[in-house]
């Protein structure tokens, strides 16, 4: 395992005090309960918007820390879902008293931990409601099974309901848009090598010189089948389609679209898939009003990419466009 | 012989040590099938509750078995962390105040804390997860308490059939948990929490047989 | 070789294309000529500023064309200096009337290059003065070699001149702002991987899992020398020494410090490089006013990273704060 | 005989042939202490030559040689695009309105290559360049051209000097190009300008011999 890290257990401690150092303007680390949480938090009468999940995908969460987007993120071990002590603690620090959002990927763990968070705010008379991400169409939805994965969209989502926030609109209003962005979403990534978890110490698959994994989340698993190595033509496609196809896009629709590296893809290869991706939605008319391109929601050092569509509306577009000013987003400020 | 609140108490230390032991091959288990951190998930919760061990000597069964329950939801985080911290909040409050355990106790404990699994975690025996050992290794226990065996027996009993359990999660397609995202391709490896349930289990009856 | 690409060959060539969709609020691309310019150049009356180097360095140089930093990029091949041709194309774009500044990383084929566009642009009436960037101190400085490498103090002086040519300033200013932020920065980086050129094919060096490379360039070059991998806090502190007294930064002064990665390195493992950082500077009374942290100048898909310090003055700071509209580089708009 | 208009555009097609076929390998060198793209350079900057020799039958050799000069420098890129395009501007400068060329013809039109190099490289012999096979080459060149050779026979030997002249390089530590920055860790390593040089003038050899 070759990594710019000191002991595997100070893995994330140690970032996060760096994170710490190096933002702070922006936002201030409870290093002690593990969160990070805006400057200006807990602020009168605006909506707290948390997020949270385990380490190993940055810039998210805590790279969206700021005003206009997160008011505190909870980062966990890499790849494992914080615990309720430190979303109980991100949500009283931001409670200005309009209640608290959060927004959960869906994962067994992360929907559990925000739940035991969210029963315990409640004793303690904080209002919150918990928004669940589940984008990703590589995953089969269905009522018997732990569902889609919450991916891409999540970013996405921080950023637009954290500009509405930003407003001083309700916590329903709030949460309502939170549900619409993540219904008009959707994901799907693959791999063109594994990752290292620190704790584990070695790669979390091997795959061939000749190898990539289509379908895979966030968390180094390996995806939903092994395919023989592509063209970027051909990955944009397969990532593509079912994308397309599960949002029901039609032409004339404008999207806000994400072409995200998982870690150790370089931005070269990723304005090659967006290339790619621009041609592939311009066939069917669908076109991108918005967009991202980079490193944006990550698993570690994991080389391949995401693809990420959310069907726009002007309302959507106003609130992407709002001001933000985080550590890893920031613009018209 | 009743199970004694010293028992309890190096059931825990035990199930730490094996868990640390097993923390590398928990989480190869993990990386087939998942995001390789179950071993570290259960080593960081374990190693939690071991260091709050001694200052809770003198608290019962009940309120020590609570503490490791809040530990482990504390520490753990992931999905292993709700659910076994779950099913140890609900064993504690299934034998509050006692000061040792019986057979009909041990049966009640366990119950207990499988149906806090469940309510936490929202899944049924087959769908390859910890369940799977835990649900066979309670329907042997209850056998073995029907047969009216002690509960160093119930617990050998136990051990073994999370076990079988254990080994019969190879097999299975997941539908829930981290596994599930593999669909068919989850099938032919073990899963990681019947794994680490087995290894709390079978450090229970080591403890007991000693 | 995994890459998200097409053809070897069409690498650059896609990557601009897929840029220019992706940034076309902000940017022209001549796929043709093969430069990048800012949507509102020529700007009457204001310096032209433009950079250029071999692709596979990302975001540098196109990711920092915009408002407030360059008017113009050219990218050669992967790792190849681009040719006079663009470099001329790209001056004539940006010529406002008040002559144009090059930035040249100190590399032979980079002068050489720029030589040759700066003497014919001399020849068409435009006024060029060429700045040569060389911060790299794994590498000694000699009259009789080729000198020291150009690498991260390039970024940061395209930014702070950037933000000087903005305010009108004429060609001899902007020019001797380069010159100054050159001299006042320093850098040194190293490789935990290597990289793999596409038109090679396989990886241009191979390094043991228990090494690394020390004094690396940004171009796959194997380093000064090799060494047993370290701890984060180790690496930070070999790297960090030689910057400090080739600058003869003393305590109390102040610093904008970069902590790059090399492209193939999660921001969670710069993070813990930038504490190290923080905490080195501080034993020694130095602080640091200013920072980044992260894919600045990078060597394709390497693992590894690279510090850069410059001493700051007040005017320094002030142009670094100016706003900035780039791709890859925004702030203040 | 001397070498005619034809013999050079056979040159320039067998140079381009040869670089292409040896495109890999000079990668390779440039691999060990350079930024492994010199194979890909020659190759991209012969093969936009190629393409432009149909258009040129008509033009005298000079021309043609200043056509080949500026199509690599703005083809080529790095620090081989502007050494090998002023290279064979200075040649086409020296053998301006020639259709044919003599011995001291060749001399010249080498001569003046070698000065171009060294003006817009700022090295001499022993710095681990291309210059370390252009330079001996030249040398033998004119020692055959006093022993009055004719032309073929002066490449023949100019073409065996520089290839001893560019296994001279494996033993050197760069001072100037990219490998200066690897300092004595450049030693044992042949360049890779001096090779694609050699390649070059062989090319030029074999032509004239065949
Ligand atoms: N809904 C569930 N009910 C019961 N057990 C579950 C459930 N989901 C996951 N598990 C168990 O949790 C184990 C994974 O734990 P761990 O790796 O620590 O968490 P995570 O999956 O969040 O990384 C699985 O092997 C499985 O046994
Ligand atoms: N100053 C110089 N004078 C003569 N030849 C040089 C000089 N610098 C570099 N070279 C030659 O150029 C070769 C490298 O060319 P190439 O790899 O195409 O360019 P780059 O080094 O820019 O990647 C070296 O092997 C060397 O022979
Ligand atoms: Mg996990
Ligand atoms: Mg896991
Ligand atoms: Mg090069
Ligand atoms: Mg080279």
């Amino acid at each position: 395992m070759k990594k710019l890290i000191n002991q595997t257990e100070d893995v994330v401690k140690e970032a996060l005090a760096g994170m710490a150092l190096a933002h702070a303007d922006l936002i201030n680390v409870d290093l002690e309960q593990q969160f990070i949480v805006r400057k200006d938090a807990p602020i009168k009468n605006k909506v707290g918007v948390i997020s949270g999940g385990g380490s190993g995908h940055e810039p998210m969460h805590g790279g969206y820390v700021g005003y206009g987007m997160l008011d505190a993120a909870c980062p966990g071990a890499v790849f494992t879902s914080p615990v309720p002590d430190q979303m109980l603690a991100a949500t009283k620090a931001v409670d200005g008293g309009a209640g608290v959002l959060h927004i959960v990927k869906n994962y067994t763990g992360d929907v559990m931990n925000f739940e035991m968070a969210a029963e315990l705010a409640a004793a303690e008379g904080i209002e919150v409601v918990s928004v669940v991400t589940n984008d990703d169409v590589a995953v089969q939805d269905s009522l018997y099974t732990a569902g889609r994965r919450g991916v891409g969209v999540t970013v996405l989502l921080e950023k637009i309901v954290g500009g509405l926030a930003e407003t001083g609109a309700p916590l329903a209003q709030v949460a309502e848009m939170a549900r619409q962005v993540n219904n008009q979403g959707r994901s799907m990534g693959m791999a063109l090598t594994s990752c290292t978890v620190p704790a584990a110490g070695k790669p979390t698959f091997e795959l061939g010189e000749d190898e990539m994994e289509i379908g895979i989340g966030i968390h180094g698993e390996p995806g939903r089948r092994r395919a023989k190595l592509a063209s970027a033509a051909d990955i944009t496609e397969t990532l593509t389609t079912p994308i397309v196809e599960d949002l029901g896009l039609k032409a004339g629709e404008q999207v806000l679209a994400m072409v995200n590296g998982m870690g150790g893809t370089p931005l070269l290869e990723l304005y090659i898939v967006f290339n790619e991706l621009e041609r592939i939605l311009k066939g069917r008319s669908i076109s991108i009003a918005r967009s991202l391109v980079g490193n944006y929601i990550t698993s570690l050092e994991m080389a391949g990419c995401s693809i990420t569509l959310v069907r726009l509306n002007d309302e959507l577009i106003k609130y992407w466009d709002a001001p933000v000013h985080t550590p890893a987003l920031r613009w018209g400020r | 012989m009743p199970v004694t609140h010293e028992d309890i108490l190096r059931w825990l230390q035990r199930s730490t040590q094996v868990l640390h032991e097993n923390s590398a091959y928990l989480t190869q288990l993990d990386s087939a099938i998942g995001d390789a951190d179950h071993g570290s998930n259960m080593d960081r919760g374990f190693t939690a509750v071991s260091a709050k061990l001694a200052s809770l000597s003198n608290a019962d069964i009940g309120a020590l078995l609570k503490t490791v329950g809040t530990t482990l939801v504390s520490t753990v985080g992931g999905a292993s962390g709700p659910l076994y911290g779950t099913a140890f909040l609900r064993a504690g409050m299934a034998s509050a105040g006692k000061q040792s355990l019986e057979t009909p106790d041990v049966i009640a404990l366990f119950d207990a804390a499988l149906e806090g699994v469940k309510t936490r975690g929202k899944a049924q025996a087959g769908e390859k997860t910890m369940l799977d050992a835990l649900i066979p290794a309670i329907e042997a226990g209850k056998q073995a308490a029907s047969d009216q065996l002690p509960p160093a027996q119930v617990l050998q009993r136990m051990a073994v059939a999370a076990e079988t359990g254990m080994k019969s999660t190879i097999d299975m397609v997941a539908t829930k948990g981290r596994a599930s995202y593999l669909g068919e391709r989850s099938a032919g490896h073990q899963d990681p929490g019947a794994t680490s349930c087995w290894l709390i289990l079978q450090a229970f009856s080591d403890i007991l047989a000693a």
